[in-house]
């Protein structure tokens, strides 16, 4: 056996030509089955030293032809394909997704649908960060903060159950409403997982955010220019690290939003320090906007007045005819929006998560197409990489947050 | 002035900019959209993002649709772009007629040198939709391996693929144990060996090395 | 005749040796032994391997190794002498002071002159 | 699995492939090969609140020299199937494979063009684990019996 290995070492050895300067690069796959690359990315790395010179990416091993799929579902069914693009916030997602169904027919939600909508985005915000900024914490070793974190989530999963019955794939929500009636005691589970949060927070801040070594390693890595951000199409905390103040929820308005008050944190040269920082900061933010937010729970009916577009109950279907031809006709039918296509989006934890949705009148979306922010900033990788040394190219793409379902839909 | 008189503005803009190119511009969804020609179309994001008063400098979406036998153009591809002085999205579709001989691909000038961030999602396009883009620095598959034949968001593309009969659902697969074939090699393999297109009994059967014909009445 | 007092150290050179070969021969007689030519390739994340290891790196990594060994022997020769402390006295805090100090000079001239730098 | 008398007291006699099976099920390193979903629900069970660690199998390792066991975590696309089966080919023996989540175990929701319809078409799989993405609990059960399985593991299996 050891004369097959030798023999493809012989054939494959170097023969410097003469006269050209020998440069001795070391080639390195940080591939896909790597610890640090979550998975799915692979990284092609030439390296002099510790320093890479060149780096070759490449993506798609996580395909799983969302957009393809999305033209054979409903436009209730599509939801069960959203929690699974970016599913580290699942529910954030599937509130993208109703918002865009809802502006294709034209349905305005009651107030309470909103609150719980922006409740529910919020919460999402904050357990994405938990493990952005923890799996940051990991890749640069600090794992208790990562243990920390993953706990907060185990609580937040508690009530997400009780809401929708998953842990992660959670189909949140209905085109013109929510999927059931809040549960009753929803406002104290909420207000009751919030109360830790801001001290489980201050333990991060004091285990990384003054520590010198994790400064060492934050500060000047991977820094990015404003129109270069711009010129990329970043968005959501990358950009902000880069000191473009550019947030959904404040530039277009939409669930009801402007009822809130909340900064938007920025951060100055969008290196790692600042995105770290950026995420920390909105993690407060979205904790005030769920205080607010609960505090004036309005009291109204769990989904829009529209019995065409909305399953009706279970009891009114057998007790009412119109709910029950109602019923008949959605089962039967679907839910046939008007011909033409909208593009709306929604400020998810990892940036502007958009969709393009064309109908042709028929039951299901003619073409679908997810604007994932993974891709955006992912395509700069290989200038952000590219200068820095090896252990930088860890941290720069865990600190980027890249989720393979997002990515590669 | 009010949101709505800026979106009419740039409409006007646009119009007096490029005339007789420009198909259509019209508010379509509270947000203006604009169906060039293919000819203008790396110009007019040039001068969308140099305008001095229009900064169209932050890019947000380019995808592509296929109306395959809806419409004369058969694709159509989409670009979002967004400026942050006037806090306005717009759209820019331009119509693509399919290509006439089936070697060849629809083509169109690559955004990549105007906005970076078209680089990558172009790559996306060429992939799965099958439309060009000239002189884009590195055009290659993205998404699907690279030896993968057919792009698989037309509409005559099947949802399974078409080198896959799937096995009907619920059948039952016998999990006996059986030992890995020991490949010599396992450089990237074309598809087609990945997924055996016999019936399922064969198709259960693990990676061999040696390339799978497409036989009639497969053997027992 | 050996010296009583070392026979510890060979009974626990006899342990250690022993100890090592007793694992290394029952992992050899109770595993299973398959040998696949895709096993014996090397293992570069699961894609094919470019170039090869024996490209010639820079001597930075060298220099660092090597600064690190001396300093590593200069904790080894510390231990037997912090095991007894008591018992030397003055006489031993001077000469391993003396010890101490010529290591701190040379490590002072490294890094004057750049060693510690990666750059 | 006896007790008998022995001079200065009582010794426990067993055989030794039950010995070796005993050892080897409470230190398996698995090595999780995560690409989507399921991958959150992984990192839940390595965490305190599920922990792993109580059977042993705290210690993940990310190459395939080291590791007894491989979890394929999530959906396996078409260019993810040569880099996956070069990593199975290239555990050592005895190596087991957990399928975990429906995609893994028969492609799941993704019956597409992009997607392995299951990682038994790639190599032998020992355990599948349903749910999508399964909980935490499942995914310790299934523990549980790959401990069985491996506790009954003969010593006289392939390659001796």
């Amino acid at each position: 056996m050891l004369k097959h290995v030798i023999d493809k070492a012989v054939t494959e050895t170097h023969i410097a030509e003469e006269g050209k300067e020998r440069h001795d690069y070391y080639d390195l796959n940080l591939g896909p089955a790597h610890p640090t690359m979550h998975g799915i990315l692979e990284n092609r790395v030439k390296l002099d030293g510790e320093r890479i010179i060149d780096a070759e990416c490449h993506i798609g091993y996580c395909h799983r032809s969302f957009e393809k799929l999305s033209e054979h579902y409903s436009y209730n069914q599509v939801l069960t394909i959203t929690d699974r693009m970016n599913y580290v916030s699942s529910m954030a997602n599937n509130v993208g997704w109703t918002q865009a169904a809802e502006k294709l027919l034209g349905i305005e939600v009651p107030k309470l649908v909103q609150y719980v909508r922006v409740i529910t985005l919020e919460m999402n915000r904050i357990m994405d960060h938990l493990i952005r900024v923890g799996i940051l914490g990991v890749d640069a070793g600090a794992y208790t903060g990562f243990l920390y974190f993953m706990e907060q989530r185990e609580r937040a999963y508690k009530i997400i159950e009780k809401m929708t019955g998953g842990r992660l794939t959670t189909t949140f929500g209905r085109v013109g409403g929510l999927d059931k009636p809040l549960y009753p005691e929803f406002k104290e589970d909420v207000l009751e997982w919030l109360r830790p949060i801001p001290k489980v927070l201050k333990e991060f801040h004091t285990l990384v955010t003054r520590n010198r070594i994790f400064i060492e390693r934050f500060r000047d890595i991977s820094p990015i220019s404003k129109e270069r951000a711009l010129s990329y199409g970043f968005t959501g905390p990358n950009l902000r690290a880069a000191g473009v103040d550019y947030d959904l929820r404040k530039a277009e308005p939409y669930l009801s939003y402007s009822d809130f008050d909340f900064e938007v944190p920025l951060g100055t040269n969008g290196d790692v320090y600042d995105r770290y920082m950026v995420c920390m900061l909105e993690m407060e933010q979205s904790i005030k906007i769920i205080e607010q937010a609960i505090n004036n729970l309005p009291e109204g009916s769990w989904h829009a007045d529209i019995p065409e577009i909305f399953l009706p109950e279970k009891k009114d279907v057998y007790s009412s005819m119109e709910s029950m031809i109602y019923h008949f006709k959605i089962i039967m039918h679907g839910i046939r929006p008007p011909v033409g296509e909208v593009y709306e989006a929604v400020e998810s934890p990892n940036g502007e998560l958009g969709f393009y949705c064309v109908s042709d009148g028929g039951p299901n979306p003619y073409r679908l197409h997810f604007r994932s922010p993974c891709l955006y900033f992912y395509q700069s990788i290989e200038e952000l990489l590219k200068g820095g040394m090896l252990a930088d190219a860890v941290i720069t793409i865990s600190s980027i947050n890249v989720i393979a379902g997002e990515l590669e839909r | 002035m009010t949101r709505e008189e800026k979106q009419v503005k740039l409409l006007d803009d646009i119009q007096k900019q490029f005339g007789d190119k420009i198909v259509s511009a019209k508010m379509d969804y509270g947000m203006p959209v604009v169906v060039i020609d293919n000819s203008i179309h790396h110009d007019i994001f040039a001068w969308l993002k140099g305008h001095d008063e229009w900064k169209f400098d932050h890019f947000i979406d380019i995808t592509a649709v296929d109306y395959k036998d809806s419409r004369d153009a058969r694709f159509e591809v989409v670009v979002h772009l967004r400026t942050h002085t006037h806090n306005l999205k717009v759209r820019i579709k331009t119509p693509l007629a399919d290509s006439s001989d089936e070697k060849s691909m629809p083509e169109l000038p690559t955004l990549s040198d105007v906005f970076l961030g078209a680089s990558w999602s172009e790559r996306e396009i060429f992939d799965l939709m099958g439309i060009k883009f000239a002189n884009h620095p590195r055009m290659t598959r993205l998404l699907m391996p690279d030896n993968y034949e057919g792009h698989p968001l037309r509409k005559d593309f099947p949802v399974k693929g078409p080198h896959r009969g799937s096995f009907p659902r619920g059948t039952v697969v016998s999990n006996k144990r059986r030992e890995p074939a020991v490949a010599p090699t396992t450089k990237a393999k074309p598809a087609d060996q990945l997924l055996p297109n016999t019936p399922w009994e064969k198709q259960r059967k693990p990676l061999s090395d040696k390339p799978v014909e497409a036989k009639e009445g497969g053997d027992a | 005749m050996m010296p009583r007092d070392f026979v510890p150290v060979l009974f626990t050179f006899i342990l250690v040796g022993g100890a090592t070969y007793i694992i290394l021969a029952l992992t050899h007689i109770l595993g299973p032994k398959v040998y696949d030519p895709v096993k014996q390739d090397t293992y570069e994340c699961g894609v094919d391997y470019r170039g090869d290891s024996r490209s010639r790196f820079s001597v930075k990594f060298y220099l660092v190794a090597v600064l690190f060994v001396m300093f590593d022997l200069e904790v080894v020769f510390m231990y037997p002498w912090a095991v007894n402390f008591r018992k030397l006295g003055w006489f031993g805090l001077t000469t391993m002071g003396i010890f101490l100090v010529l290591l701190f000079v040379g490590l002072l001239y490294e890094w004057k002159k750049g060693a510690l730098e990666w750059e | 699995m006896g007790v008998t008398q022995w001079p200065g007291g009582e010794a426990i006699t067993t055989k030794l492939s039950e010995f070796v099976g005993w050892a080897r099920q409470y230190s398996q390193w698995p090595m999780p090969f995560a690409t989507a979903c399921c991958g959150i629900e992984y990192m839940s069970t390595m965490s305190s609140r599920y922990d792993q660690g109580r059977f042993g199998w705290e210690r993940p390792s990310f190459s395939p020299r080291q590791a007894d066991l491989l979890i394929v975590i999530g959906t396996i696309g078409v260019k993810m199937a040569p880099v996956l089966k070069r990593i199975y080919d290239q555990m050592a023996e005895p190596k087991s494979v957990i399928a975990m989540g429906a995609c893994a175990s028969c492609g799941g929701m993704f019956d597409t063009y992009s997607v392995i319809q299951g990682v038994d078409t790639l190599f032998p799989v020992d355990i599948y684990v349903p749910g999508c993405p399964p909980r935490p609990e499942t995914l310790l059960t299934a523990y549980i019996k790959l401990q069985e399985k491996v506790r009954n593991q003969s010593l006289l299996g392939e390659g001796r």
